[in-house]
């Protein structure tokens, strides 16, 4: 370790951690938009749920878990070693502790915000009907045992890294977190809808976004703030994360293209919700690709996500399962498509560039080993969970919206405070819990 | 001709609609109404202070048909709109003196 | 002065400068959402007003009040030193004049910034009722009287810092505002309220808010933006800024659990709004400790500032004072915890570390002259234009709706335009201003 | 070209590059809310189609056509030289080309935001009543035949450079894009509108805002990804940054003022859409002016540029265009204000600064020729669709809302998924295309 | 039976309410109305262009009564919801046929 | 007195409005409402799951008239409201047995 400062670096990394922190408010109203009116708030709330719950673990034992020097088995770090950031902020003579020029505190700062999106982008395929202190729950035990050991495996030195198994046949590429943050919250996703369930008239009652701006504006910031977590993933404010800027912004522009194409074809109409996932599907798609292909690269990469994922978010109404919000379709279909391109695209190994099929056998691995570890952790965790505490909130509350039951609000009041819903009184609470399900009789 | 309105419970529409439907009544006006009864309002909590809503939600829907249509009507939207919990809403039938079309000028049954 | 930038300093500071300034937009979301939809624009005008004002009149005076090298009395800079920014950009060969690798005039744009937010902050307070020209004109009294003031006593080397007489008990601190921004707007807050009275119908009828995914997307810029705040005030791009933003997040992740554990006692039921909340006086707490105390310490100042924050918002019924949208609950609140929590919390000096009381005594002294001083001249700054200008809108225009008396405006329209509310014909408007109660006869 | 990179000045532009994107989405809200709520989809899908189109074609022909070192007649680069970013990134060494520091990866990341909202722009004048298939072929022809190269003109050594033809009078001025990007921009939406032709109800019926708050966090955003605009186009994290950015926040809050002012005595009502508005145009008007005035300058300038859009807005109706969203009164008014008003107010060569007419004479000078040149091509694309593609939907269509006709959408649903707009049933889409319009007759 | 129709002022919703609840009456239907008569709209400006909105908000209350209390509660709503200012509605009655309760398929005055 | 009611397109209220005026009736109620009839709804397309939305947007109009008002206004409004397509709405007039102005307590025809 040196000990000086690489100021540039440092701030650059300092805006990026500030960057991904913004995605999880924003995933929050791309979301939020896409959920019903009267449950908004909750879907909301599992983001920032997440945001709460992770910030707190995180420099707890999530960071040690991560990052620690002691690793078990290659699959996780040991909690102990950096207990609430011990030894990780300065050293024994009080001076921050410098590595490639940046402060290991900014470091941690940094990837505290990986796991808080990671957990709250599983929320999307369990809107309007999962218990809120459970969600919280899971939010803790599932970045406990499925993202602190993935992030270990594949950037803390452990099983997926180069120095991992598959390290012989190629150095294995996730620039920025496609098998740790996208395969490996898109397989929960499919296993907690699978265990929760569908929702009352899944399939048969419409279910439309309520507010398609939010869902656009919510893009929007994921755009913005997944420049940290690709041009940050750099670690330095250089070359590399230059370009890793550039192919964002390339596969992005083009994955929102090819969702809206095949929407054309296919539909009749190119969307805004389209749009907006298109970018989604883009951004995941380039997440282990930032830096190692070429903005040409990137255009294709981009084209065939959007592609791939605009036809893969039909598949649920075939199979049944109500990923309400397409984080299967969206997250691991480009996930894994991002991850395995990289055989193809890699600028210096990749099979359309010259290398042979070690790049591609090694990517198309980590992808198996990722969708394994994080599907049986989190059946593990979601069948817990269904046992004790329960999952489901009651069939009334689901129907009446999961707002008004479980939050005590309600989203929105155009009325303007003077009509129906203020004709109530205030007054302030009691200790006692109110009732607030509607199909009571009164008196 | 009688016009016959049914206050009811929003997720009962689709119901509604299809039970007039098989019934031969391919026309109806609907707008969103809040009702007040025996059924209770709910409560939410803002900061703190709780907001008692009296009203729940409730879509009344408008069914103009002749009168001699208008007992079996009232029957049709009873069943359909019927979940049997309170709060399921009310059916009434006034007398209409005179239709039209507005796009024809058509005036009387015709005009249904 | 060196004359040597640091380039990542000045980057980090550029950067932070943008993210305080977007906080105001933020606030405008935060506060907008909680008001009515009949009051949204008025709401979210005071916010947009003080951006205006403020950025007129910093560079004017303000700068040269807050840091100018020509005390009076400790407690304000001589306005004219440095009128215009002179003397400030550029030395008299021409060159950016540079302190501690930043240049000044980057320093200066930071600066507006937090006295744009502070200001602002104190609109909350008066929702619904208060004359748009008179809050004009008390956000340039109060900037100049109030904030400029506080500022150059806490930095600009005045009675509150190291330097003034409680300096030789220990060294206050307040890293990035707990007494200069949110005991300061707290206090003011408070005393606005009293002044201008309280609502028609107050405490009676429900005044709920309109639109809460917009108070959560506010509450997430807040956040976001509240990095360049907390971690920008680190002025280097180092491991300190790296320890502020980390305590940042820890806290306000602790703080929203904090007020939702509250509220999931008492009312039975974790609110969007109390999440939101929670965020918000995380933020408000860390601010003066964000550089002083550990991570771990920031879990329990975060936690109890949003159990305390959560707590303290129902005193307003208790007491009658009608501070709408609860300023004095989580600012002047948590700012005070905050400041006050340093007493335990700070790592060299508080009592949880083996330091003695004086951290403490002097935290409480400069937390009571903040509060003092800020009563007293918004006070006089109130009453002032009460007498002069007066504060209320007419009580018809309060029911109707602000947005459309004082602004002659709707905040939305989601009929369609070929409804009703366009039913009316478009003229170019005529110089004579046009009537728009509502209750007045035709003809 | 040196090879060190500065990590300083890295950060700040990737920092900048990030925030000029975000400034697109931010305009999708500005734009989008003042949109009528049939149509805000659209008028905001016509800004991320702009993303997408542009995203993609930078980086094959648009860097090349901007900054080719072979320049056509110094009107633009050759679209071959670096094709696909060909020679731009690495050196045959497979280093990171690196210019003053900055590499120029970094450097393409940061033009390719300024040429996205660009085009994006225009599309305020079009509101409601455009083929979304046209509007992207003319984004790709626009950004290809007017942007690129103004952009080699004013930036890349061009016609228009100090090394122009008007570089002997005086170096034209042109800091962050008042003549590429707003007297671009203004003179094609005036083209466009008048092309296209109003929409139907133009000037009789009400078209009013459908959401304000939307509008005013647009702005918001604006101004805050304008730092990366302004600030950032110093290309160093420095004192000339630092004054870019105070003199930006200073201009836009005294053109806030300034609209406000106008409306009030005119109109007897400060609204906030007229706050928004001013932001707006003092970020315009500054952007030319923003390192070559003192902040006691951008005062002045803000102030009229917010006064003289204000009355600018009102031509449309006295002439007939329907510039829906008052691209031209905004960005083209704005933007020839603040190109001109350098020749007074530059700080070295300026009228009042002692300087003679030369630098307002080559101000107004480039602002023509960018009048001209704009006019010119934006006609020709403009009227090659009409007769091609075709640039009007159905009267139907625009009547019943353009969201509805071509992108088979509704904005919002507010009344809870379980009433009126979710009475439908869901079934997967089949290949046919779907009618949507409202005016068919059953069977 | 009769239908008793009032459009009244927004915010006498809750006096409107209490002063039926006082005379006996729980149960009723509340829809939002926009309403033309003697009370003027208001202006609205934006970017300088006026647009004139001449409707104002109201409420439309439906309460079905037995017919004996017809004209007792045209009184309670005529009073409760006066504010003796221009625009504070109208209030008419109309004769119904037939009232069925959903949940219970009950008819006529018991049903109500 | 009579209540004639119509459901109309939205876009035809300003020319309603008018003829009303002009044909000397200065006061309505108006309310939203969605229509089924023989006039198609549309569909919607949300990743790539269609959503038939069977109801159209209406305006639902009520005026109170003098029992001689009654046909004249019936004519007047389906003149104004036609478009002559598909959609254009309906008229109908409901006996009114009583009428006040809330304002005043008037009662009857000077109540309207
Ligand atoms: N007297 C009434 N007049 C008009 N509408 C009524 C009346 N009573 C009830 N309603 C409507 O019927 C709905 C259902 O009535 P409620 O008393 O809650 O249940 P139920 O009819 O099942 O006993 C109410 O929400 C209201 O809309
Ligand atoms: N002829 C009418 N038919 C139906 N509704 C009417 C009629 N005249 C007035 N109204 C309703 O009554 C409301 C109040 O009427 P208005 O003439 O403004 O005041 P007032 O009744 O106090 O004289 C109107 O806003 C409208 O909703
Ligand atoms: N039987 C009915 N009862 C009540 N309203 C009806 C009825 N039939 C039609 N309507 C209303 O009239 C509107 C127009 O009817 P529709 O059949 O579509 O066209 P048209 O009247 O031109 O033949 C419908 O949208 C609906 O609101």
């Amino acid at each position: 370790m040196e000990n000086a400062i690489d100021t540039g670096t440092t701030a650059w990394i300092l805006m990026s951690a500030s960057l991904v922190l913004l995605m999880t408010p924003g995933l929050a109203l791309f979301y939020g938009g896409m959920a019903r009116s009267k449950s908004v708030l909750n879907m909301m709330m599992m983001s920032y749920g997440a945001l709460g719950v992770v910030g707190v673990i995180y420099v707890l034992w999530g960071w040690s878990m991560s990052y620690s020097s002691e690793s078990i088995l290659g699959i996780v770090g040991n909690p102990l070693t950096y207990f609430g950031l011990a030894d990780t902020i300065t050293d024994s003579a009080g001076n921050y502790i410098v590595s490639d020029g940046l402060p290991t505190i900014v470091d941690v700062g940094f990837q505290v915000t990986f796991a808080m999106i990671t957990v709250a982008l599983i929320s999307g395929a369990i809107a309007d009907r999962a218990r809120f202190g459970t969600w919280l729950v899971f939010a803790g035990l599932w970045a406990t045992f499925a993202y602190f050991p993935m992030a270990h495996m594949v950037w803390g030195g452990g099983l997926l890294s180069d120095e991992g198994p598959f390290g012989s046949i190629a150095a294995p590429i996730d620039f920025a977190g496609g098998t740790v943050v996208h395969i490996n919250a898109g397989v929960a996703a499919l296993v907690l809808a699978l265990v929760i369930g569908a929702r009352k008239g899944f399939g048969k009652i419409g279910m439309k976004p309520h507010n398609l701006p939010l869902v656009m504006t919510g893009a929007g910031l994921l755009w913005f703030g997944w420049f940290g977590f690709n041009a940050g993933s750099a670690y330095a404010a250089d070359g590399v994360a230059g370009l890793a800027w550039v192919n964002t912004t390339t596969a992005t522009a083009a994955a929102m293209l090819g969702w809206l194409l095949v929407e054309r074809f296919r539909d009749g109409h190119a969307t805004s919700l389209g749009a907006a996932s298109g970018i989604v599907a883009g951004l995941v798609a380039i997440t282990p690709a930032a830096g190692g292909v070429s903005p040409v690269g990137a255009i294709p990469l981009g084209l065939i996500a959007g592609a791939l994922s605009a036809l893969a978010v039909g598949l649920k109404y075939r199979f049944g399962y109500d990923d309400s919000l397409d984080v299967v379709g969206v997250h691991l279909v480009s996930g894994l498509w991002g991850t395995v391109a990289l055989g193809f695209l890699a600028t210096e190994t990749g099979l359309f560039y010259g290398g042979d099929f070690s790049q591609l056998a090694v990517q198309i691995l980590i992808a198996l080993v990722a969708l394994v570890f994080s599907g049986v952790v989190t059946l593990v965790i979601a069948l817990l969970l269904k046992v004790t505490m329960g999952w489901r909130v009651d069939e009334d509350v689901e129907v009446a919206g999961i707002d008004q039951g479980v939050h005590a609000e309600s989203a929105y009041d155009f009325t303007g405070g003077g009509r129906l819903a203020a004709s109530g009184t205030t007054r302030e609470s009691v200790p006692a819990p109110s009732t607030t399900t509607s199909e009571e009789a009164r008196a | 001709m009688k016009l016959v309105t049914a206050v009811i419970k929003p997720h009962q529409l689709e119901e509604v609609k299809e039970a007039l439907e098989a019934y031969g009544i391919s026309g109806m006006t609907v707008s969103e109404a809040s009702g007040y009864g025996r059924q209770r309002g709910h409560s939410e909590i803002y900061r703190g202070a709780e907001y008692t809503v009296d009203f729940v939600p409730k879509l009344r829907v408008e069914v103009l048909v002749e009168d001699m249509d208008s007992t079996s009507v009232v029957d049709v939207i009873v069943k359909a709109a019927s979940t049997g919990r309170i709060g399921d809403g009310k059916v009434w039938v006034v007398p209409v003196e005179e239709v039209a079309r507005v796009r024809t000028g058509e005036r009387g049954v015709a005009a249904i």
